[in-house]
């Protein structure tokens, strides 16, 4: 086993445990902290596909703004351990869980059937090259994400800006609403 | 019978399979919970689980399309934490608790 | 590169103080708004007179300046440059425009600042400056149709420019329908032109036009050029689509002078000089647009005979004079039109802002017959009016005089010209001097029948000092473009004018040229019977509106029948109503009731209906549970990927 | 990961240097809190701790032992495990942002080449950014985990000022990554060798003595000053020390706190104020770099004095690592000083510096900073 295959299976066994401790723990606390478990995880992740600016990224934005958002509204809120974290419904509830698991098999199976099928780059060709030298040298590839996303995404980035500002103002005008519309006091 | 290269060789299904897990375990989330917050957080998890994905494919289709796209993607679920967070303050104003059933005030 | 900066800075100056004033719109202060307006014009003036100076050092075969800016439409074969291009007919637009306009825009600030819109006022008359140099500078006719439903757009605000007036608000209205008939027959035309040559650029077409002469009434050059012809008699109000000129008259005076009299209504003028070479290859167009013109010239003439508001007046004069103008261009007498187009903004702008001041100084009175007199309070405004009263009625070596004697010339000795044409010209000729002189004698001379309330005064420095300048030019402008008949006795002065236009204008094929001969005593002849009863008729009027009032009123009395069809303007637009308007305001009425209500909407109702119901039905899978939601979202994902994996 | 090394020589040697930059880490923290008490008796004209061993400075074991028998408390209603798990946590991020700090040139012995700092992460400064904003977890958990109204305001105020400020930083940051169009501390700190030089609008001006250094502090100065603040502000310390207001209230998110595990809040800081001090060094003051002296001259004077490239290596080596130091020992100073010297700030006039004057001023830096570089590259003057 390479020094990746170990990385990957332990990274992805730590980001499946987690992501299932937020689903699972029954404060949401727990949860929230699971989930920044689940997305370091994931920036390392990142990492191991040669990602490194996304997973800085990742960290900055998830871990650092995102997830403290989260923890700080949980505890503000105050909020124990819940008595009936889960939907009520027997049958609803039933289906749910077997709707999620056949989900969870379609989708593996549709990843490994399709994929076995069709390659997605043919075998031997100089992009197939390419990308193993590429893995294999773990180059930075910062520069050509740079260059695509203020090069031919510009328009993209400069709407998620303003979107970020509109957002910006409508956060605060919703939090400075007392209760919005059903308002009491 | 298992072949031995699948544990040893990580390729591009390791990581989908990966992402597919966690998206399904987000979906559960959204489905099972009842807490409001906790039901954002599963949200966040399959965005987290697309832009795994997304960067695999990057990787090994050699375009930094997949990249550009976690870019956004991260941009979104911030914004959109941030108001779905609003949203909740302002329900637990009102309610005093942050519980999903509130928002079945907004039937048709 | 420098030429590309001028012209960029001639044409954004006016659209920067549109800009200016647009924005702060609600400001009173006329000083400000005044000064930014007239400033930007009269940088754009600035940039006028350096492209012409630069024009006049080029060699008069390359004099052309061009801009290219950027693409705008590239489809296909279109190809739609935002290009604009100085030369030698778009220059002298240019310097009417931005002159004039100048003038004009000072005028608008000592008459305009009681007004409470008075920034907003500015901002419209900005951009109309704008838009009509778009207008004129345009290197093709998808551009020049920019400009031209721009200056329609503005002349729209202006006239409705007090809105709270609903006569005039409708007035505005009628204007820009009325223009909108004309347009669509313009865009017909570019239609064809465009299918014919391949091209809308104004030079390829002049060069690709056939130098055959089209003599089929249906064919692509007569039927593109005939409906051009229809969009300008939309905007130079010309027989049938003059009747909004008159009511446009309902916007402020400067807006008469500047856009219903000196620019804008000579844009189907100028439209057609642009073309000149196409129009030459259909004669049939070129007969249909004198003989338009010449009747234009008459009828309008012979309306304002009969009218008594100083504005109406001028207004249906501005129709005769642009009828001559069309008439001129009808003949093939390019330069003569274009000549008179120039005259005839000086002087006519001079009346116009004369009248403002009049108007201004009897407090918002129009009706000349409550006038009269007025030569003692507004001296100033009188000599100049007196200007321009002798230009517009040819008195001999006033600009006015060279400019119409030089096309009722043309329309007589022209190939394409007739004898009618001339009587009809000449005709039109005696009756403006006898109805300007008519509003002269009306409003300056004879006793004062002013109310006594009102106490008329001379107009500020900012009315009175564009009216010299035009006054001057409507004296002497006529001098650059002498007729070489009197230019033979007056010692052989070169014409300027045709030098200078004679590289863009097409002159009429050769063998038509030699069919006809002149001689230089029948100009003379023809040139002394115009003036005489030009001047005979001047005379006449001066003697019955001030001395012998009783010759008009028995004369109004005996040949009342007449008397009522002109003061009801042939009726025309009560002819409109009933035979276009109306019945087709009658059947669309029908198409609604028949069609709308019980056709369109039923269909509507009932989709309408099943969606309701569908709705009712649907509405209790909605039960607000978002997780349901989200299970029907999983569930979807499931089917899909079903597939997927059984396909 | 192969910067782990490829023998096994060179992975023991990597381990044991990971292990020993953790070490130098954490027993810096008693050195500074001796130097701090020293310090601030110093500057109140009193003696501070002088009386267990020389000059006072057996006086941290003694705490050290001191804190190791404290009495190991937890909050009757905390939650047991967050409240364990806070202290743990706290190390984790200032030890781990502060590895990727480049502390001296590369040693080389024989093949085998290893570099003065943890690991080297390409994307240096993004990494470092990324894992010092995990350090809000420990005190939320801390605050909540306590379950004492103190320490969970205590916690929030901390948080929020840190989200606050990091904006600043980092957007103080991304003038230097515009300045030197790189992620990798390394690579800026080679940037900065050499006399200061200017180059762009066609000018390319080199400073007259060599001694002037290329320093970002010339290129960044308002940058500089924008960092340094926000990373006051970053570590909680004076002026910005609301979440604890240590000198007259009870003492924020560690309220509850007492004994080691007090200890290891603390160490994480000193531990913050190391990472701060050393960005300051990598960013605007040449990292290990000597002003005067390029690597290659150092490296070069050692081989003539050794006339052996190991020995030489280590003697450059130790060289800058010494030069590294000093700067870096002259930053903590200015933070203890600062810390004596200023009175602290009312927490809505923490809150306007933030976002009211630091986050426009940052903007403006990077904007200005963005401007004359493209300007630079794109236009010749004369």
């Amino acid at each position: 086993m390479s020094m990746d295959a170990v990385l990957f299976w332990f990274l992805s066994i730590v980001v499946i445990g987690a992501g299932l401790s937020v689903v699972l723990m029954s404060n949401p606390i727990y949860s929230a902290l699971s989930l920044v478990m689940t997305m370091v995880g994931v920036a390392a992740l990142f990492a191991t596909l040669n990602a490194y600016f996304l997973a800085g990224v990742q960290l900055i934005v998830y871990t650092g703004a995102v997830m403290v958002l989260f923890v700080m509204v949980l505890m503000l809120f105050d909020l124990k351990r819940e008595l009936q974290a889960f939907s009520r419904g027997k049958i609803t509830g039933f289906f749910k869980i077997a709707g999620v698991g056949v989900l969870a098999g379609l989708l593996v199976g549709v990843i490994t059937f399709t994929t076995q099928k069709t390659s997605l780059i043919a075998e031997g060709s100089p992009l197939a090259a390419d990308i193993a030298a590429q893995a294999a040298s773990g180059a930075d590839n910062t520069k050509i994400l740079s260059e695509n996303l203020f090069l031919k995404n510009i328009l993209g980035f400069e709407l998620l800006g303003v979107l970020l500002l509109v957002i910006a103002i409508g956060v605060v005008a919703l939090s400075r609403s007392k209760g919005g519309t059903h308002a009491r006091d | 019978m298992l072949e031995t290269s699948m544990f040893s060789e990580i390729g591009l299904n390791h990581y989908l399979v990966l992402s597919a897990l966690l998206f399904t375990i987000g979906m559960a989330g959204i489905l099972l919970r009842r807490n409001l917050i906790v039901v954002l957080m599963s949200i966040e998890l399959m965005l987290n689980a697309v832009n795994i994905s997304f960067v695999a494919f990057s990787k090994y289709n050699m375009n930094s399309e997949g990249q550009v796209m976690v870019f956004f993607v991260m941009t979104i679920a911030a914004a959109e934490a941030a108001v779905g967070l609003a949203i909740i303050v302002s329900i637990f104003k009102r309610f005093k608790e942050v519980n999903i059933r509130f928002f079945e005030h907004l039937k048709g | 590169m420098d030429h590309q900066i001028l012209i960029a800075v001639l044409l954004l100056s006016p659209l920067l103080g549109f800009l200016i004033n647009g924005f702060r719109f609600r400001s009173q202060s006329y000083v400000i708004a005044g000064t930014v307006a007239t400033l930007a014009v009269t940088v754009s003036f600035v940039c006028s007179i350096l492209l012409f100076i630069e024009l006049l050092a080029l060699p008069a075969e390359s004099r052309r300046i061009t801009a290219h800016f950027f693409e705008w439409i590239n489809l296909g074969d279109l190809n739609i440059n935002a290009a604009f291009v100085v030369d030698q007919i778009s220059s002298i637009m240019l310097l009417i425009i931005t002159g004039v306009g100048a003038l004009i825009h000072l005028f608008s600030i000592g008459y305009m600042h009681h007004d409470k819109g008075v920034t907003k006022y500015f901002s419209y008359l900005n951009f109309f400056v704008f838009n009509m140099l778009i207008l004129v500078l345009g290197d093709s006719l998808v551009t020049m149709f920019v400009g031209w439903e721009g200056v329609g757009l503005c002349s729209y605000l202006l006239i409705g420019f007090w809105f709270s007036d609903s006569a005039k608000a409708a007035a505005g209205m009628k204007a820009f329908i009325t223009n909108r008939v004309g347009d669509a027959a313009f865009l017909l035309g570019m239609f064809i032109l465009f299918m014919t040559f391949g091209t809308l650029n104004f030079y390829e077409l002049n060069a690709l036009a056939p130098t055959t002469m089209e003599a089929s009434w249906l064919g692509a050059v007569t039927l593109a050029t005939l409906m051009l012809f229809i969009g300008a008699t939309g905007k130079s109000a010309q027989i049938p689509l003059y009747v909004w000129l008159p009511d446009a008259m309902a916007g402020p005076t400067p807006v008469s002078a500047l856009i219903h009299a000196a620019t804008m209504v000579t844009a189907g003028v100028y439209m057609i000089i642009r073309l000149n070479p196409m129009f030459v290859a259909a004669p049939n167009t070129m007969m249909v647009i004198a003989i338009v013109g010449a009747a234009t010239a008459v009828m309008a003439a012979t309306i304002g005979v009969v009218q008594n508001d100083i504005k109406k007046v001028l207004a249906y004069s501005t129709v005769s004079q642009l009828g001559y103008m069309f008439l001129a261009v009808g003949v093939g007498a390019f330069g003569a039109g274009m000549m008179h187009l120039m005259t005839h903004a000086f002087f006519k702008a001079l009346m116009f802002l004369g009248s403002g001041s009049v108007i201004h100084a009897m407090h918002e009175e129009q009706d000349i017959r409550k006038m009269g007199g007025l030569r003692k309070y507004l001296p100033v405004t009188h000599f100049t009016f007196i200007l321009g009263w002798l230009a517009i009625i040819g008195f001999p070596f006033f600009s006015g005089f060279f400019s119409k004697d030089e096309i009722l010339w043309q329309s007589f000795s022209s190939p394409r010209g007739h004898t009618l044409l001339w009587v009809a010209g000449a005709l039109g000729a005696v009756l403006t001097a006898f109805y300007m002189t008519r509003l002269m004698a009306l409003t300056f001379w004879g006793k004062s029948r002013v109310d006594k309330n009102i106490h008329p005064h001379e107009s500020p420095w900012t009315m009175t000092v564009p009216l010299i300048i035009l006054g001057i030019l409507s004296v002497i402008s006529g001098f650059i473009g002498v007729p070489h008949a009197i230019a033979e006795f007056m010692g052989h002065i070169p014409n300027y004018w045709q030098q200078w236009l004679a590289p863009v204008i097409r002159p009429l094929p050769i063998e038509e040229l030699q069919s006809v001969t002149h001689t230089l005593s029948e100009e003379y002849m023809l040139m002394g019977i115009s003036v005489f009863l030009a001047m005979c008729s001047a005379i006449f009027a001066y003697v019955v509106y001030t001395k012998k009032k009783h010759i008009a009123e028995n004369t109004a009395q005996s040949l009342k029948p007449i008397y009522n069809l002109l003061d009801n303007k042939y009726y025309v637009d009560e002819i409109y109503f009933g035979a276009i308007i109306n019945p087709l305001v009658k059947q669309s009425r029908n198409l609604w009731y028949y069609i709308d209500v019980n056709v369109i909407d039923r269909m509507t109702h009932v989709a309408s209906d099943v969606a309701t119901n569908g709705g009712k039905l649907v509405k209790t899978l909605q039960n607000g549970n978002m997780q349901q939601y989200a299970m029907y979202v999983s569930l979807g994902l499931i089917i899909v990927l079903s597939y997927v994996l059984m396909r | 990961m192969s910067s782990m090394g490829t023998t096994t020589f060179e992975i023991v040697i990597n381990l044991v240097k990971t292990v020993l930059i953790f070490l130098m880490m954490v027993q810096a923290v008693p050195i500074l809190v001796w130097l701090e008490r020293r310090g601030s008796g110093f500057i109140q004209n009193r003696f501070g701790p002088n009386r267990v061993g020389p000059l006072g400075l057996v006086q941290l074991l003694a705490d050290a032992v001191k804190f190791l028998n404290k009495e190991d408390f937890v909050p009757d209603k905390g939650n047991r495990f967050l409240f364990y798990a806070a202290p743990v946590f706290a190390l984790i991020p200032a030890a781990v942002a502060f590895m990727a700090i480049p502390m001296s040139t590369p040693l080389t012995v024989g093949d085998s080449t290893f570099l003065i700092q943890g690991y080297e992460v390409n994307i240096g400064i993004v990494f470092i950014l990324g894992i010092s904003a995990m350090a809000v977890y420990t005190m939320l958990m801390a605050g909540w985990g306590s379950s004492s109204k103190f320490s969970l305001m205590g916690a929030m105020r901390a948080a929020a000022q840190v989200i606050s400020y990091e904006l600043a930083l980092g957007l103080a940051i991304v003038g230097v990554i515009l300045v030197y169009g790189t992620f990798n501390l390394t690579e800026m700190i080679v940037a900065q060798q050499g006399p200061l030089r200017f180059s762009g609008f066609g000018f390319d001006f080199v400073a007259p003595t060599a001694f002037l250094p290329n320093w970002g502090i010339f290129f960044q100065p308002l940058g500089a000053i924008l960092l340094f603040c926000a990373a006051f502000a970053e570590s909680n310390r004076l002026p910005f020390d609301l979440a604890e207001g240590e000198a007259e209230l009870v003492a924020g998110f560690h309220t509850e706190y007492g004994g080691f595990k007090m200890l290891m809040f603390f160490i994480g800081e000193y531990g913050h104020m190391m990472i701060a001090a050393g960005l300051m060094t990598t960013f605007y003051f040449g990292g290990y770099g000597i002003p005067g002296w390029t690597t290659q001259e150092v490296y070069a004077a050692g081989l003539s004095m050794f006339g052996n490239e190991t020995a030489a290596s280590v003697f450059n080596t130790a060289i800058h690592f010494l030069s590294f130091n000093i700067k870096f020992a002259i930053f903590l100073w200015i933070f203890i000083h600062v810390r004596w010297t200023l009175p602290r700030f009312r927490y809505d006039q923490l809150m306007d510096i933030g976002w009211k004057t630091m986050l426009p001023w940052a903007l403006f830096n990077t904007i200005l900073t963005a401007t004359v570089i493209f300007l630079a590259s794109q236009y010749i003057i004369g």
